[in-house]
């Protein structure tokens, strides 16, 4: 189609469309009445039975931990994807010959080198990132936040490193095979606390732990253990995402920028 | 409903729009940071902390980047086509 | 009023269909995917919402205390990550199109036609 | 609960994890041995499941979390025969994928296995669950390894732009499917399929109809039919052979699942009173994809689209068999879905082995080059053969058993539809076969009616002369199969009892919710006279071979003025297939918005 008539095509359609959604819509409770069930029951249950006080990570990593199992490997499967997608190719070497020579006679495709002080400072950032992440994650069964989030948080850590301008020690903190295994060891860990539970409980990923005092981080028995296996797999998968990406920008600059 | 909560949700739509609406992706991956961190705001109004949280780190911080990494990336090989095609041209 | 969240979360999809129709650019198509996402996120926010409700954390607040639902939330966490990667993904692909291609409009493209 | 259930996911997930972790150190030999074995022991457990479904439906609450005065608190597994026999076939497809590709992709070490076990885990969890909200993310994880494999090839920007476009649209039919599930959420408070399905009851309003609309469009974008099929061409014109055998054998199909056991689990309920209307939808719906893809099929000259566009066809019959409504119609969905994926994935095959012996997939290029392989060229006869639903194949059981349901319920027109896909999509691949590998008709250089070549790469990195047996055999052991499990006896009362237990609502919430015994009842033996059948399925395939022999002669047609209208339609169809992202989700939103409106309207009207 030509860009006119598909547009037109496409609002005519569009406007069939939300009059459907927002028929549908009109069949659910007014916002701000919730009615349960499966909501209000866990509310009620999953403090007592999990020794937990957040109820959304009960329910992420216990009562419906099957689907945060599929998550974590929908996050992973990415990471190769994009690994895969994103791996160098043969013409690519090649025409890097090329790009040496055209990088000396373009200054301005250099990135400017930071400033000592913007390097000093971001990598003082690094040290409270790091713990920060860390408390997110160990805190994920007590207060808002998880491995989810904090490994997310700890993975952006090389990244400041990197915006620093130390190339060198990006790469030696984002040694990439052992972040590959990292990762999978995270995913795999997953797996097998799963297993864990099947084995010693007949169900898999049945809480098996000893579950421990309510507020405490050691709480909540497997969930403390998958927390923390799911922050190793975020972290160690947002790492190899975000240098699968930086890789196909990295390489010029590592040349341009010395 | 309340009236925080009515602004939140106007601000959402109008900040979803904006960053549709804007062609340049370099200016949108900056929309959609920002859009990133309204939205977890609204999770925060909405008695949503945890999903906030993942919001923020997830649509304000790692979403952008990889735009914005993506972007340099694309932006360096248009800049070196171009270079290749002038040689080109000079041969 | 109080339906108007939902529609929001109408508006946000059909703004993101929009988008990707009409887009001329990869990257902004993916980012209007995006947008397109983000109407799934208030859709559930809104289902699960409770007037007076407190988040569900019960970190010094009594159990039984009237809280929003915390399925929504633990679903929409997923669906976060499924935003991050699905995202990841594509642009990988964009940037892999742009390489060989040397552009990223969808106009220009007509390998597949047919 | 059976220990095994959860299995079929976590043998392959770990094997993933595994061989991604020794990436770097374990040979390509050994990630080969490791995929296939973790291939087969999923396979085999699976098998152990569909054996144990027989009696009584396996069900398994993970996190031990069974449900509390009717309200699910975790996620269930609940495996039928149906979804049993599914995962079964799954592996067995992604066996003859990975023995396929022994030879295949030298460079990238071992992440290909990776993502081939991540979309076999995913597919196997697909199949089993029982919980809504647990099939959008295991759809999700089958999507984000299935758009990473389209994609494989990234030096082909054609390959780019096919996963993308791939991609985008199934994506959105994701968050589709997820607005559908938010919708039945705020009404039923529950994700757990039976309990959505008890708490719904009879009642029909606009709510479940949307959700009914959204949940089913999102699926039928995955399974590619009409107007949400537009990715599945571009999808398989450019992904690695062994990836297409799994998009086209099994994938598609799992779309086609999945409405399925939705609507038999949930929407059968509110919709019991309004049959007529959701069979009508669909048997339209169905009809149309047929012969479009039928028709689209025949006009391409690049072998993998050309299957691509087959496979099209025969999801609009798989549609058909599901609008039917019935469980004698199921069970041939079931057959048909084994038998044609086998089939398929023998073409797949061999188009793979022709890529790799002459570096091209294109009918034209190939012309009588490939008069040598004597043995592949009757795999691939014998395939398109099974393609006409010839007796003696899976596909023909199906076929007949769909065709006669079909006939009970007074819709026997739809035979003029299986004979019409049968027809076309069975000539195009057989004309294929002539000119390939008899050399008949004309080659290179021949006048095309505007068509264009798509290049392609070959996937192997030494051209060789020979054709390595791990590259045959899958395909010649996937027809014997296909020819196998078209004649063992009592397969198809198998399916019939499969079928009845999914179609059964009130037993799978007996089962699911209250841990209630409720055994299966085997299906009837039936002796219906097959006479008709057999007579129009062999009719089918003579004016196959008709219609390919003739297109292959100087006596075809082309330019004649009765032909003129036909091949202008063709060419409105063909541009259509713009491969432009715009128009591809311009025809989703159309198809939604259309399906919805229709459904209310017809819906009100009763």
């Amino acid at each position: 189609m030509k860009r006119s008539p598909r547009i037109v095509f496409f609002l005519l359609s569009v406007a069939g469309f939300a009059g459907v959604y927002l028929w549908g819509l009109t069949g659910l409770p007014a916002v701000g009445h919730y009615r349960g069930p499966y909501g209000d029951v866990l509310n009620q249950v999953a403090t007592y039975e999990r020794h937990v006080t957040d109820v959304v990570t009960a329910v992420n990593f216990d009562y419906r931990g099957f689907d945060t199992l599929g998550e974590e490997f929908i996050l992973f499967m990415s990471v190769v994807g994009g690994t895969v997608l994103l791996r160098r190719q043969r013409e690519e070497d090649k025409s890097e010959h090329r790009d040496q020579n055209l990088s000396d006679k373009s200054p301005e495709r250099q990135a400017p080198e930071p400033s000592d002080a913007t390097r000093v400072l971001t990598l003082a950032l690094v040290g409270p990132l790091v713990v920060f992440g860390l408390y997110i994650v160990a805190h994920g069964q007590l207060t808002p936040g998880g491995g989810f989030q904090g490994g997310v948080v700890l993975a952006t850590a090389p990244l400041l490193v990197y915006l620093a301008g130390d190339l060198k020690k990006f790469k030696q903190i984002t040694s990439h095979t052992l972040v590959e295994i990292g990762e999978a060891l995270g995913a795999f860990g997953y797996l097998a606390i799963g297993l864990a539970g099947l084995i010693l409980g007949g169900a898999y990923l049945r809480n098996v732990a000893a579950l421990g005092t309510t507020g405490t981080i050691t709480s909540g028995g497997t969930i403390a253990l998958i927390d923390l296996a799911t922050g190793l797999e975020v972290a160690a998968g947002f790492v190899l995402l975000l240098y699968a990406f930086l890789e196909q920008t990295l390489e010029i600059r590592l040349r341009g920028g010395k | 409903m309340l009236f925080l909560q009515f602004t939140i949700l106007s601000f959402v739509a109008v900040t979803a729009t904006a960053v549709v609406l804007t062609r340049d992706p370099a200016k949108q991956a900056v929309g959609i940071s920002f859009y990133g961190l309204v939205m977890a705001l609204m999770f925060f109004i909405f008695q949503a902390p945890d999903v906030a949280l993942s919001q923020i780190v997830i649509g304000a911080v790692a979403l952008p980047l990889m735009i914005l990494l993506a972007l340099t990336k694309i932006r360096r090989h248009e800049e070196e086509e171009r270079v290749r095609r002038k040689e080109k041209k000079a041969a | 009023m109080s339906f108007f969240p939902y529609v929001v979360a109408v508006w946000l999809f059909v703004i993101g269909l929009y988008g990707i129709v009409t887009s001329r650019n990869f990257v902004h198509l993916v980012i209007c995917l995006a947008v397109l996402q983000s109407s799934t996120y208030v859709l559930l926010l809104s289902i699960g919402y409770r007037v007076g409700g407190t988040a569900p954390v019960f970190a010094g607040v009594r159990v039984g205390t009237p809280a929003v639902d915390p399925v929504v939330q633990a679903l929409m966490l997923t669906d976060i990550v499924v935003e991050a990667t699905v995202v990841a993904l594509l642009l990988a692909l964009a940037l892999q199109l742009q390489k060989h291609t040397n552009t990223l409009d969808p106009d220009k493209l007509k390998a597949l036609e047919g | 609960m059976s220990a095994l259930a959860p299995l079929p996911v976590v043998i392959p997930l770990s094997a993933a994890a595994i061989l991604s972790a020794l990436n770097k150190f374990l040979s390509r030999r050994w990630a080969d041995a490791l995929a296939i074995l973790a291939t087969i022991a999923t396979g085999l457990i699976c098998g152990e499941l569909l054996l144990q479904a027989r009696t009584q439906p396996v069900i398994h609450w993970f996190g031990g979390w069974t449900p509390r005065a009717g309200v699910a608190l975790g996620i269930s597994f609940v495996i039928d025969p149906m979804g049993a026999g599914a995962a079964v076939f799954t592996s067995l497809l992604v066996l003859a994928a990975l023995v396929f590709s022994l030879h295949y992709f030298q460079t990238v070490g071992t992440l290909f296995h990776v993502l081939m076990l991540g979309f076999l885990g995913a597919m196997c969890g697909f199949t089993l669950t029982g919980d809504l909200f647990n099939l959008f993310v295991f759809f999700e994880l089958m999507s984000a390894s299935a758009f990473a494999l389209c994609g494989y090839k990234v030096e082909e920007p054609e390959s780019m732009q096919g996963a993308l476009n791939f991609a985008i649209t199934n994506t959105v039919g994701a968050f589709l499917v997820l607005s559908g599930i938010g919708l039945l959420y705020g009404r039923t408070g529950a994700l757990n399929m039976a309990q959505i399905g008890r708490t719904l009851g009879g009642n029909l309003d606009g709510l479940v109809i949307t959700a009914f609309v959204f949940i089913m469009a999102g699926f039928f974008i995955k399974a590619a039919v009409i107007p949400f099929h537009f990715w599945l061409a571009d999808a398989h014109a450019v992904a690695p052979t062994p990836v297409c055998v799994l998009f086209s054998g099994i994938m598609v199909e799992l779309g086609i699942y999945a409405v399925l056991r939705v609507y038999w689990t949930i929407f059968d309920g509110p919709f019991a009173a309004h049959r007529w209307e959701i069979r009508g939808l669909l048997l339209a719906l169905g009809s149309i994809t047929a012969v479009v893809g039928a028709v689209m099929c025949f006009g391409q000259r690049h072998i993998k689209r050309l299957l691509a566009f087959s496979t099209i066809s025969h999801v609009g019959l798989l549609t058909i068999g599901f609008g039917l409504l019935k469980a004698s119609a199921l069970a041939g969905v079931a057959l048909y879905v084994v038998g044609h994926g086998m089939v398929k994935a023998a073409l797949f095959l061999v188009a793979g082995l022709l890529l790799h012996r002459f570096s091209s997939v294109d009918e034209l290029e190939l012309h009588g080059r490939a008069r040598e392989l004597r043995a592949t060229s009757v795999v691939f006869f014998a395939a398109a053969l099974g393609l006409a639903s010839m007796p003696g194949f899976a596909t023909f059981r199906g076929e007949s058993a769909m065709i006669d349901a079909a006939g009970e319920i007074g819709q026997g027109w739809v035979r003029a539809i299986f004979f019409f896909s049968g027809l076309l999509t069975a000539a195009a691949v057989l004309r294929v076969w002539g000119r390939v590998f008899r050399g008949m008709g004309k080659g290179e250089g021949a006048e095309t009616a505007g068509d264009k070549k798509i290049k392609e790469d070959r996937e192997t990195s030494q051209p060789s002369h020979g054709i390595p047996a791990a590259m045959f055999l899958p395909a010649a052991v996937l027809v014997l199969l296909a020819i196998a499990t078209g004649l063992t006896p009592g397969l198809k009362r198998a399916a019939r009892t499969a079928a009845t237990v999914m179609q059964d609502r009130a037993g799978y919430q007996a089962r699911v919710l209250e841990h209630a015994w409720v055994p299966v009842t085997p299906a009837e033996e039936e002796h219906t006279p097959m006479g008709k059948g057999v007579v129009w399925s062999l009719a089918t395939t003579a004016a196959a071979l008709g219609l390919a022999f003739l297109s292959l002669s100087r006596y075809w047609p082309a330019k004649h003025a009765l032909v003129r209208p036909v091949a202008l339609t063709v060419r409105g169809l063909r541009s259509i297939h713009s491969g432009h992202i715009g128009d591809y989700v311009a025809f989703l939103t159309f198809g939604v918005a259309a399906f919805g409106v229709v459904l209310a309207a017809l819906v009100h009207l009763h």
